[in-house]
């Protein structure tokens, strides 16, 4: 997934997409890996104030270098401050004080409802997938949440094997039935475009492509009979302060950890 | 009141098969070489009770000490699958592995009711998942005053919490710094609790504060474990071993690996302390 | 996020006749500056909330504020009755007061609901007390696993809570130290917050801390009030002023002491600020 | 009710009475006044290790003087460490960590159960008393209670007011009829004698009086036909070592409050 366009590549224009949907008001929780990495950009380009928490309790916290985990020292020792998992969980997610959840997830479907639980069968998996973790009390506390996946058939699929947490539903609608009264899945950023729930259906559809990329590409790429919105944009190319901003972190980041870093 | 005690006097005396056994550490202060005695003194048969599993679990359940885990994120952080984790629950190797499947909030609030005493825990949570549907342990009740849908589940109850802290007093009290994750409240919610440390000290904290500190009432063991958190980390004392993290994923991808890699680094090492 | 702001500006921005306030401070940092500055206003009909009510909210009633009161114990704190909180249910002076009545177990567990977004708070509470009998918000539910018999109380959500701290920094992030209580809990579980300081600080705490902080954006109003928790006390600031604990016995035992009391050292004072 | 009894006061004898019934081991959740003199006198004296938690979230404190309330800074700054009120009833009380809760009231019955809300009617009380604090959840949630309480007939009453805190119930049986799996209260201290409840009954009945106090001020002082244990010691009198190390702590106390403090 390396296919540069022009001198950048498609996951760094993907992150930088990420980032600009986060502002400098947003308290936004992050996960590790692709948030994380937009998250971040955002903090060190366009929205300094940008209040980031991690599951694992720290709170307004500032990385130099992105976490290999969610808990790394790291993100302790730049935090306003720590608190338990439980007071994470309880007082400031489920107490609704998060204005954005980034989630991402091994299969999304078309509305915006995640699988991070098993391929096939939950009994007799085909892969048995990390789980949960956080997502689950994401998906569903903060005000809106924002989903980065890079594109893939296998991964935008027609049906999930496995719903670990809600978008908008199987049906699209299911959020307000439930009693949900945060918004869900509000933005869908890929490696090759952005995509938003249309209003009537709460189906992704795709709002905007990222430079160079095709509407085949982005058929090809989709499990589902994607939809394009009657205007498509495209993406603003990342600028040269973004561009620099993301490939500093990312150095940074390497040799911090003295290791390659999947991202 | 806890005593010091060497490791292997710790798992022997407060470990025994079959037992509901929590090792806590939210990537932070992992107790690793708690988790090597436990494989080392070949206790079978336990339920294994952790948030992310992480590296120690994959080496107990490639060991064979499990019968089933409770969890709510399985993964290596930052680099992928948990690959004995995997074999036994896609490949049943080396046994079958039950699991009881929750989320993180799910589980925090499920240490924090075994904590306070309750018998159950009630959040707002699992709205809209599959979870419900494959965990018989996740209902939902009423609020009685809103007739809201609230999620419960039953508190964790282990039989004993093994976690790893950086600093116990000679009276036997232990202070966590930095990412404290749920420790404290796996320490309390089980009827016996190990600490590993990385060191004793004459005084924990300042006069007043408001530290994370637990009583030596609430302890049974500490045991001097210096690094006993790697290739996890202990705030103030080392660092995360990231590359092991990366190197785990190869190692752990093959049964032959990893057997070899046990005999080398655990069964080999820690006689009668750490 | 926080705005500095006088205690005038504050009180009247955020405080209105008919609110549920919520003033909390478990015998330290009790906010007596900004209830004083209620009382100035003339802020009528509150609901007050308080698992203490003190002295500030014996002031407070005792000069009309209040249309009803939550609380779980009601005392002057090593000395007595709160002569003011008496009159008003006793004798209904100077207006009838409502109660709403509970044990510190539950309003704890209402405040820490309330800060998790929870409809109510469910806790193993109220065996065999007369409470449920005169207190129609407390219920039980049955436990969805054991059948156990659980306490249920809504939560807490005031309208606006009030606290003080010692130090705020530039940022409008606040730091409590010593005896923290339910403070975080009231401000994360009410609908606007307002805090009053001791100081301004460039710096709240040490890099990698776990201590009790809240962030700016959890607070609406920062205010400047040095001494503002007199005659309470501020860890690391001021004692406790524990004879006037004694000499407002007199002071309040009599409407008519009560009422100079109340001229001379409220109503003429704090214009503005603190 | 300073009847001095030889060289100490009533009061004395019943808070040194109290003290001894700690031990070493105990745990012990600490109510302000009476209770509070008698669980530090113990720590002062035969039980240095006892750990003394008070409400206010203070875990093992050690304060130098007696608290006027139960928040006071000394209990802070003499901690282990101070957790948050709802910790403190989360985690510690309800989580059953304590072994000896020690409460007091403004009447008590037979049986134990206690009233610290109101004198008579609730919705139109003759006095208003302060209420439960802490009492409702510690009378269920130690292992065991002490009770410490100053004897008079219109305190030991035959009928509560208003039953704040459960003791072995209205009937005496209570208890284990709602599930309640602690002791409750077995020992009652007072100025006068020690009682403890009869096993068959659980009704208190006095097991010792204090030097020189007969049955007939017992009785006198009860308000119900207080019954006396088969055999009735003598409770030994204060030694030298107690008197002087509570006469000291009191008079600490008394300078640094710099006022009187009730006890």
């Amino acid at each position: 997934m390396n296919a540069s366009s022009g001198t950048y590549t498609a996951t760094e224009m993907m992150t930088i997409a990420a980032a600009r949907a986060l502002t400098n008001r947003d308290v936004c929780f992050v996960g590790i890996g692709l948030p994380s990495a937009a998250c971040n950009l955002a903090r060190m380009t366009h929205a300094p104030d940008l209040a980031l928490l991690y599951e694992s309790g720290t709170l307004e916290t500032r990385p130099r270098v992105l976490p290999l985990s969610i808990g790394d020292g790291e993100l302790c020792e730049t935090a306003l401050t720590t608190v338990s998992v439980p007071e994470m969980f309880q007082y400031w997610l489920q107490g609704e004080r998060i204005t954005v959840g980034f989630l991402s997830g091994a299969q999304v479907d078309r509305f915006g409802n995640l699988n991070s639980t098993v391929i096939g069968d939950y009994a007799a998996p085909k892969v048995r997938l990390p789980g949960s973790g956080g997502a689950t009390e994401i998906a569903t506390g903060c005000q809106r949440i924002y989903l980065v996946m890079r594109h893939h058939p296998r991964t935008f699929v027609e049906r999930l094997s496995f719903q670990t947490s809600l978008g908008h539903g199987p049906t699209g609608r299911e959020r307000r039935a439930l009693g949900v009264r945060t918004a869900g899945p509000v933005l869908l950023v890929t490696d090759l475009c952005v995509m938003t729930p249309y209003a009537e259906t709460n189906e992704f559809e795709v709002v905007a492509l990222h430079p160079g990329v095709t509407r085949e590409q982005v058929i090809a790429a989709t499990g589902w009979p994607v939809q394009f919105a009657e205007r498509v944009d495209e993406t603003p190319a990342p600028t040269s302060v973004e561009l620099e901003a993301l490939r500093d972190l990312h150095a940074r980041t390497a040799a911090a950890h003295g290791a390659v870093v999947t991202e | 009141m806890s005593e010091f005690v060497t490791l292997s006097e710790a798992v022997s005396r407060w470990v025994h098969a079959g037992d509901r056994v929590a090792l806590e550490g939210f990537t932070h202060l992992i107790p690793f070489a708690a988790g090597h005695e436990i494989i080392r003194q070949r206790i079978g048969d336990l339920t294994l009770i952790r948030m992310t599993p992480d590296l120690i679990f994959d080496q107990m359940i490639g060991a064979g000490c499990a019968r089933k885990l409770i969890f709510s994120w399985g993964g290596n952080p930052g680099v992928g699958s948990l690959h004995r984790l995997r074999d036994a629950v896609e490949r049943q190797w080396p046994r079958p592995l039950e699991i009881e499947e929750h989320s993180h909030s799910a589980m925090a609030h499920a240490y924090a009711a075994g904590a306070a005493g309750m018998p159950a825990a009630f959040f707002r949570g699992y709205r809209g998942s599959d979870l419900p549907k494959v965990n018989p342990n996740i209902k939902f009740i009423a609020c009685p005053f809103t007739g809201e849908s609230l999620a419960a589940v039953p508190a964790l109850r282990p039989d004993v919490t093994i976690v790893h802290a950086q600093k116990a007093d000679r009276r036997g009290n232990v202070r966590f710094e930095g990412i404290i994750g749920v420790q404290k409240e796996a320490v309390l919610a089980a009827r016996h609790a190990i600490v590993t440390v990385e060191e004793i000290v004459d005084r924990l904290s300042d006069e007043g504060s408001n530290d994370v500190i637990l009583p030596s009432w609430t302890i049974d063991a500490i045991v001097v474990a210096p690094g006993g958190a790697r290739p996890s980390y202990a705030h103030g004392y080392y660092q995360r071993d990231n590359a092991f993290y990366v190197a785990w994923d190869a190692i752990a991808r093959d049964r032959d690996t990893f057997q070899q890699w046990m005999d080398a680094h655990v069964h080999s090492g820690g006689k009668g302390s750490a």
